[in-house]
């Protein structure tokens, strides 16, 4: 409402402006202008998603002999490299889904407890603020600070003896890497969604909160039937700027699953060395990688694109 | 016990520990009375939502931090266990020594600077013109958001055609200008520009978002009272506006600076390998190498802790900052 | 000079498919140094007027002279027009210096110093001078209302536009900046348009009122003309608090005959009335007084509903012996008059101070007499 | 890349006392892969009934196998055997490898590998792994049609100021690339830097550096001529291509000459038409006549070893005639054997395999793990990284060596 | 039974280093189905109060005692006390059963047919039978309003806390839901302490006042008394409006010296007085009325600065003859009286309407005559 009424305002400036030249071109030069600074951007933004589209069709001859954002001719197309890109990178699918999945969900609750834990009760503000420190600057640690003692400690935890029976039941042992990759995510995940959580926490009614506990409801009362089913909007938002994260990180992975070889590697492992080997560059094959190893992400996102941006915003 | 067995644990038990607490509150005469009385109402009862995760982020995080320090100072290298009884500073006083670590030092130095400000730069740029109530509005603010959600792993491999020498399009279209050929990623000298260069198209969309709410933070009021007041479009942009985006620009900047830091992902997918491109290399990428492929646990720790107090340098005032707006 | 003239100015908004008449053919003819006060209901179309005569809307039809020149399609930085918003719009990140100084640099050549010179009297004259290195976020409300007002007359424009520049004060210093901005005005002279939907702002502080309702002027004229000889039904309702009470009326030859009880009229109020049958009679709750015994013409038997007492006053609330229960009118006695609800009382409407307003159009058709 | 092994390999887990062979190698494409499938089909053959599990590991060269085998080790998890380099690369694994004595013994190594392979292969008085293969270093290769077109004869250049002067030669007389050259990591530079030393400085000179007490001049002559040849003749996006791209520049005609190890004619075999001494010729790198540039490919054995008996099974193999005879033919290797009969192989690694035989010296090199530990071939790495690859600072690089290996 | 009471309740707030004395000493007592309006300036401790009832505050020092019972360190969930809150805090995701039903469900042991019916029976007396299905979203303001009493009332309590309840609705629907929650209160005979800052809510609404300044307790008393025998100067110049004028005085034998005027006292109000002589006098600005001439001892000759015509009557700002420009007390005059800024005026103010207050600590000493 305010945003149309300033705007307005701007746009009327300008009309005069055009008005006062005496010529309704005037107006349109200013829009037009406007439009094609939009239209540029988004030719910057979309050429590289376009030009790796149409290479990912192409044969190999293809690639080198045409216009990169051309798309391909009929003798130059091909879905040879989709074909062989989803041959390389379909179990990483798999094994992407197997940890993102349960870390973005376990993630997400756990932010959920912990922001609801220091937002919404009564304890004294002092104490909290370092505690809420902590979690606002463990969004920003780089991994690479932990990196070390984490391949330590995963290689301390005999997290593959206790999973026996797992390996017995023909499952592959590589997939103990999911395993941590799961746990590593959680822990590593949750500073950014308390945040996000408490962000929207903090904005609740404290009056309701406090209607409720007149009303007779405990604090984990009050967080199953209140707080809890009114998170559902975060939700939406921590889960899907959760779920992009994990699924795109690559660190963790190369670190703990170390190679695309594994049984459990995730896609993103496999596509960072995909087309890549010592035969050269298969260019074409790496985009269609990209695009299949993207897909997920950006139809979450094209799916839920404000709840995205508001995540991300934060 | 190992640790992982260990916080499972934990959210089991404080769980449980939430029943208790509430009677023995009621009943008063206990140490947990004690604790609320000392911390607050529900500091005890609260726990239980707060504590575990708390609890994996202290460990995960804080520890982990301090665990690398510690390995940072001993001589820990190739297969086996670090020897904590032997712990000096020789890692650091090596690090400086080295042209490699100054190299990526620096190199890190200008990746924050250079990208955190053109992506801010044209972030700011599209969220202006998004903002002037144009048609079509959500659809470009997703086109323009859209690389935001790809992996650095795929931006790699977008960005390592968009620069191929031969048949990228960059070349192509400089090369149809009438100008020569660049080889982008194989010249130390611009490699690091073409990086930021890529890392841009992947992140203005995020600052434009900043900006864009922050904008609309501004009441119509300013935009009016500046017209009124005599102002032109730009210069009611310059004078009025940008100074208002303070905060908007400041936590943009705080986050971009950590995905910069952070580039180690795109870096690794651009060649698909540990050694980024000549002129390239920046701490991030530095520390995993000199832990994964040289084993040099101590020196790659140590290069952590340099990098995590660069971080800490641009985190620790931001937190300062916010804590005094009330934020925290 | 000053002179701002409204011609037959309309706006209309696109909403959605259809359109909304936001203002509606309004004139309004305002003389050098005038202050008019702007008044109606939210949505009437205050603000929009306000805002076409400062340019940040376009005009859809109608002409606004400044000056006797033509101002439609001048935009708003080149209008010498300054306005003070609700908000006060302070810029936050400028000191109040800044913000003072802020409109002459944009709008005018004046070198530093001349720019420093002004903005120095214009704090001066406000009452500021102190506060001039400040940042708005370290002035208390009434502070920034004083920069919003300094940051207008330093440019020393032809017209003040001002859009419920109080309303964001607490009570007291509403009314403290009420009287001072009352000052200003007589002490600069330069026209003013002034929205407000308080009424106490518009009776007190304007020259004129211009009552609109529904985006139509409704009637300009002075605070006490609209309070005492309402142009129709709507002003006299909407100006007054507590607001006039009205009955619905049947003229029968010289009585005017209501749901429960009838009024006779004097023969100069019947030359008033013409030959309107469907009438509404008004009478303001302050005119109705408390009567010993229930014989004159204009007394009426009453119940007490329920009583408020105010301290100074009581407001009552009354309803006709043989209304039916709740619907009740009100009336305004002394603070220290012993009522209570359930009393059966006498009142008398004395027939000088009725108003008579036309059943269909609302139309004022006799007002109230006024002895000079 | 064959990730799918993986997966079936999984049901076996390992509970059994012999347990599953699980051998970690880099050869994920081209020929390397043609080779690697070899091995394992000649090993079925051989050994029907072990479970084996043959984990390609790409990217980056050996970087990632590197990594992840170090990994491995460090977490106590180390695979049966893997594919590595011995000399002195074995002291990285200082302390996590085994002792494949008794296989060298039982299978009479001793006596049928060349004398080198037996030197290099051991660590601290014991054998550490078992050889495969061996590729030559100091090769020169050529396109025949372009070095005919600029008028130059290959044969004729015997020494690095020789060679210079034809890759002048062909730059004025040709729009070809004189040199093609693929630095997008600089393992190329290094090697090539031990080439032009060698050839240029001599196998003294060489060796001296190799033992830590480098003649600087040495040093900076050969870094002069580097500087030379990489300033003027190579192609302009050779910072940003790697070997494979840059060794398509001969096949396509593009360029006239490359340096690589030869595993570089693996590429030509496997274009079509395009055949030995008709259209590309080898010559040995000018200087270095008469010598081999030596490299082996081995399998290393980590101690701690998780199916310690299926291992032994498989480094015999390794050592093995059917083994060597079936990698090295399609990875354009020769046998480390001297008792092979060489018939199987094509001309070229004939004439190699002659070579090796009749070699005055076998110097071991220098960017494959022969010539120095991996941390002085990092440093020597990270030296050309930062002076060498253009602008390239002679004496910066110089006195970056000459540090990196003294010790 | 509902007897509320509050015996030296104190509440301190840390405030960076220092500390902030929200509530001071604060003793009431409420006896059972009383309806006890809390009034006071923004920032007195009206809320703080209330909540340390609601036990939602811990209280510093002092004692709450509900029907006799401390309830000090009773979590709030076990105090048997529902309070209305300003934003009415209706759960959003729940129906209006659902938010009735909420508090019984989580405090009682009733079965679900027994927690049905009481909502239904509260829904019955609020009136809002018909909205049980509706989420708050799809409520109108006062409706939302009914829902939150409602929810109170289901539960039964022995307390009522109402934070401002009605300060979120508009003019019209407050007066509305103000005789609507009279009318309940009297219905349902339940304790309730009521804060607001609204006059009329003071006034009108209880049955009797707290008034609250700087976390001090000044006065509790009827409306009425408080209006026409303030305990002190602040209570009086906090009700009433416009407020009570003030003037600073000195006794001199039996005469009240001002800066500007002599106002002598009879014998029955110096008895009153006793020996204090630094003394404040109040009177109530419609208890000066116009005198004919100046000839009375209580009258004064003025001078007119401003007069606000609000229709029904006049504000005017007199200044004494010979006080200094600006220095104005407040008079209010029947609307159709004619006076204009600048006239002279003879005013009187009776003997019988002032108050006097001691000039150091405030207290009253001396309060206006009431004929009963
Ligand atoms: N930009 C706009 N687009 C569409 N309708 C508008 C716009 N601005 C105002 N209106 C409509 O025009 C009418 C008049 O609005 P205006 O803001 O002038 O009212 P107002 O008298 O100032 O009310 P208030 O006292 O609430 O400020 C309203 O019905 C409003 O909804
Ligand atoms: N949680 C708190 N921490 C510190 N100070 C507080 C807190 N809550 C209230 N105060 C302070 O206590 C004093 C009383 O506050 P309270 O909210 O009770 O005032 P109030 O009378 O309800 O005012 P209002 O009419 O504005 O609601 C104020 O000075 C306030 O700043
Ligand atoms: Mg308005
Ligand atoms: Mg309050």
């Amino acid at each position: 409402m305010s945003d149309d009424a300033r705007t307005d305002g701007g746009t009327v400036s300008e009309t005069s402006a055009g008005a006062s030249d005496g010529a309704l071109s005037g107006v349109d030069g200013y829009r037009v202008l406007l439009y094609l600074g939009l239209l540029g951007m988004l030719a910057f933004f979309l050429i590289p998603i376009e030009s790796g589209l149409v290479t990912s069709f192409k044969t190999s001859s293809g690639v080198t002999g045409s216009l990169p954002f051309a798309p391909p001719t009929g003798g130059t197309f091909t879905l040879g490299k989709w074909q062989a890109a989803f041959d390389a990178l379909g179990r990483g699918l798999v094994n992407s889904a197997l940890y993102a999945i349960p870390a973005t969900v376990i993630s997400a609750l756990l932010g959920s407890f912990a922001a609801y834990g220091i937002t919404q009760s009564d304890w004294k503000p002092k104490y909290k603020a370092p505690i809420l420190a902590l979690f606002v600057a463990g969004i920003f640690i780089p991994y690479q600070a932990v990196l070390v003692p984490l391949s330590q400690f995963w290689s301390m935890v005999p997290i593959e003896e206790s999973l026996g029976f797992l390996w017995s039941l023909g499952i592959n042992d590589d997939y103990v890497g999911i395993v941590e990759l799961i746990v590593t995510h959680v822990a590593y995940g949750l500073p950014i969604c308390t945040v996000l959580f408490r962000s929207y926490y903090k904005n609740m009614s404290g009056e309701m909160i406090e209607a409720a506990r007149l009303d007779g409801a405990s604090i984990r009362r009050i967080y199953r039937r209140i707080v809890l089913p009114l998170s559902g909007p975060m939700f939406a938002v921590v889960l899907i700027y959760q779920f992009t994260q994990i699924w795109n990180d690559l660190l963790f992975t190369l670190v703990l699953v170390q190679t695309e070889s594994s049984a459990a590697a995730p896609i993103v492992l496999i596509l960072a060395g995909l087309g890549t080997s010592l035969e050269g560059q298969d260019f074409a094959l790496r985009m269609a990688g990209a695009f299949i190893a993207a897909l997920p992400t950006l139809a979450v996102y094209i799916a839920f694109g404000e709840e995205f941006a508001e995540g991300v915003a934060t | 016990m190992t640790r992982n067995t260990d916080t499972g644990d934990d959210s089991g038990d404080a769980v449980t520990d939430g029943g208790v607490t509430e009677d023995a509150s009621e009943s008063g005469f206990s140490p947990i009375a004690a604790l609320n009385d000392r911390f607050g109402s529900d500091f005890v009862e609260s726990s239980q939502f707060w504590l575990p995760p708390f609890l994996l982020v202290g460990l995960f995080v804080y520890g982990a931090i301090i665990w690398n320090f510690l390995i940072s100072l001993t001589d820990f290298s190739g297969f086996g266990n670090p020897n904590y009884g032997d712990l000096d500073l020789e890692m650091y006083t090596r690090a400086l020594a080295e042209s490699g670590f100054v190299d990526a030092a620096v190199n890190t130095f200008i990746l924050l600077v250079g990208f955190t400000l053109v992506t801010l730069g044209l972030g700011l740029g599209l969220a202006i013109l998004v903002d002037r109530n144009i048609r079509f509005e959500n659809t470009f603010r997703t086109i323009y958001l859209l690389p935001m959600s790809l992996s650095f792993v795929v931006t790699a491999q977008f960005w390592a055609w968009m620069f191929n020498f031969n048949n990228g399009v960059i070349n192509i279209v400089i090369s149809s200008l009438g100008l020569g050929r660049v080889d982008w990623l194989g010249n130390p000298d611009i490699v690091l520009w073409a990086v930021m260069f890529a890392l841009m198209w992947q992140f203005a969309g995020y600052a434009m978002v900043v900006y864009l709410a922050g904008l609309r933070a501004i009441p119509s009021e300013h935009y009016e009272a500046a017209k009124v007041d005599g102002a032109s479009t730009v210069r009611m942009y310059w004078r009025v506006i940008i100074p208002q985006l303070k905060g908007s620009t400041i936590s943009a900047s705080v986050v971009l600076m950590v995905f910069a830091l952070k580039a180690f992902d795109f870096l690794y997918s651009l060649v698909g390998g540990y050694r980024p491109p000549n002129g390239a290399d920046i701490l991030a990428t530095k520390m995993v190498r000199e832990a994964y492929a040289n084993l040099n646990w101590a020196y790659a720790s140590a290069i952590a802790i340099a990098l995590f107090l660069m971080t800490l340098g641009i985190v620790g005032p931001y937190l300062y900052y916010q804590y005094n707006r009330g934020n925290l | 000079m000053g002179t701002l003239e409204l011609d037959g100015v309309t706006k209309v908004f696109p909403d959605g498919d259809g359109e909304i008449v936001a203002v509606d053919d309004v004139d309004i003819e305002m003389r050098d140094g005038e202050f008019l006060v702007v008044v109606g209901p939210s949505g009437c179309g205050k603000s929009t007027t306000l805002r076409m005569v400062a340019g940040l809307e376009t005009i859809s039809s109608g002409e606004i002279r400044l000056a006797g020149e033509t101002i439609n399609d001048v935009k708003p930085q080149h209008r010498d027009i300054a306005m003070v918003f609700q908000s006060y719009a302070l810029y936050p990140h400028m000191t109040v210096q800044g913000n003072m100084a802020f409109g002459l640099e944009e709008s005018t050549d004046l070198s530093d110093a001349e720019i420093e010179e002004r903005v120095t009297d214009a704090a001066g004259t406000m009452g500021i001078s102190e506060l001039l290195d400040r940042k708005p976020s370290d002035l208390s409300g009434g502070q920034r209302q004083r920069v919003a007002l300094g940051r207008a007359i330093v440019r020393d424009p032809e017209v003040f536009l001002m859009d419920e520049p109080l309303s964001n004060l607490d009570a007291k210093l509403r009314s403290e900046m009420r009287t001072e901005l009352q000052r200003l005005q007589d002490e600069l002279d330069v026209t003013t348009m002034y929205v407000t939907h308080d009424q106490t702002e518009a009776m007190t502080m304007g020259d004129r009122i211009a009552i609109l309702n529904a985006g139509e002027l409704q009637q300009v004229a002075t605070p006490l003309e609209c309070y005492h000889e309402p142009a129709n039904r709507f002003v006299a309702g909407f100006i007054g608090d507590p607001s006039m009470n009205f009955f619905d009326v049947r003229r029968d030859g010289e009585t005017l005959v209501g749901s429960v009880f009838d009024y006779p009229l004097s023969a100069s109020t019947l030359d008033d009335v013409g030959d309107a049958t469907d009438l509404t009679l008004g009478v303001r709750p302050e005119d109705i007084s408390l009567a010993g015994d229930a014989t004159g013409e204009y007394t009426f038997s009453t119940v007490v509903e329920v009583v408020e007492p105010m301290g100074d006053e009581n407001t009552v609330y009354l309803r006709f012996e043989d209304a039916p229960e709740g619907e009740t009118f009100i009336a305004t006695v002394g603070g220290l008059q012993q009522v209570a609800a359930g009393d059966e009382i006498t009142i008398e409407i004395p027939e000088e101070t009725i108003h008579l307003f036309d059943g269909n159009s609302g139309e004022a058709v006799h007002n109230r007499e006024i002895d000079e | 890349s064959g990730g799918g092994d993986g997966g079936d390999g999984g049901d076996g887990g390992d509970g059994g006392s012999g347990g599953t062979l699980e051998v970690l190698h880099a050869w994920t494409g081209g020929d390397g892969a043609t080779a690697a499938e070899a091995l394992v089909e000649a090993f079925e053959e051989e050994y029907p009934d072990i479970e084996h599990e043959f984990n390609p590991i790409g990217g980056g060269g050996n970087q990632n196998l590197d990594a992840v085998v170090a990994n491995r080790l460090q977490n106590n998890e180390p695979p049966s055997a893997f594919a590595g380099w011995p000399g002195p690369n074995l002291q990285r694994y200082e302390g996590v490898l085994g002792d494949v004595g008794s296989v060298w013994e039982e299978e009479g190594f001793e006596d049928v590998m060349v004398q080198e392979a037996v030197d290099l292969h051991q660590q601290n008085g014991a054998y550490r792994a078992v050889p495969l293969g061996s590729h030559r270093l100091n090769c020169l290769f050529y396109n025949t049609s372009v070095v005919e077109d600029a008028g130059v004869d290959p044969d004729s250049l015997t020494s690095v100021s020789a060679l210079i002067d034809a890759l002048e030669t062909v730059q004025s007389e040709t729009d070809a690339i004189p040199m093609t050259h693929g630095a997008s990591g600089t393992w190329t530079t290094t090697q090539l830097f031990s080439s032009t030393m060698l050839g240029q400085e001599g196998y003294e000179a060489y060796m001296n550096f190799l033992d830590g007490s480098p003649d600087e001049e040495a040093v900076r002559a050969t870094f002069e001529s580097l500087a030379e040849i990489l300033g003027n003749y190579i192609n302009e996006d050779a910072s940003s291509i790697g070997l494979t791209e840059s060794n398509q520049n001969i096949i396509e005609g593009n360029a006239a000459f490359i340096h690589q190890g030869n595993w570089a004619a693996g590429a030509y075999r496997n274009a079509e038409d395009f055949n030995y001494d008709e259209d590309w010729g080898f010559k040995t790198y000018p200087g270095s006549e008469g010598m081999y540039m030596l490299h082996f490919d081995s399998f290393l054995y980590p101690s701690d070893n998780p199916s310690p008996g299926v291992t032994d099974q498989f480094m015999a193999f390794v050592g093995s005639e059917a083994a060597q005879v079936a990698f090295n033919q399609y990875k354009g290797s020769i046998p480390t054997r001297t008792d092979i009969d060489m018939s199987e192989f094509g001309p070229y690694l004939q004439e190699t395999q002659e070579d090796f035989a009749s070699a005055e010296e076998r110097p071991p090199n220098l960017q494959h793990g022969l010539g120095v530990p991996s941390e002085t071939m990092t440093a020597l790495n990270d030296v050309i990284s930062s002076e060498f690859s253009g602008p390239y600072n002679v004496d910066a690089a110089t006195e970056g060596f000459v540090d990196a290996v003294s010790n």
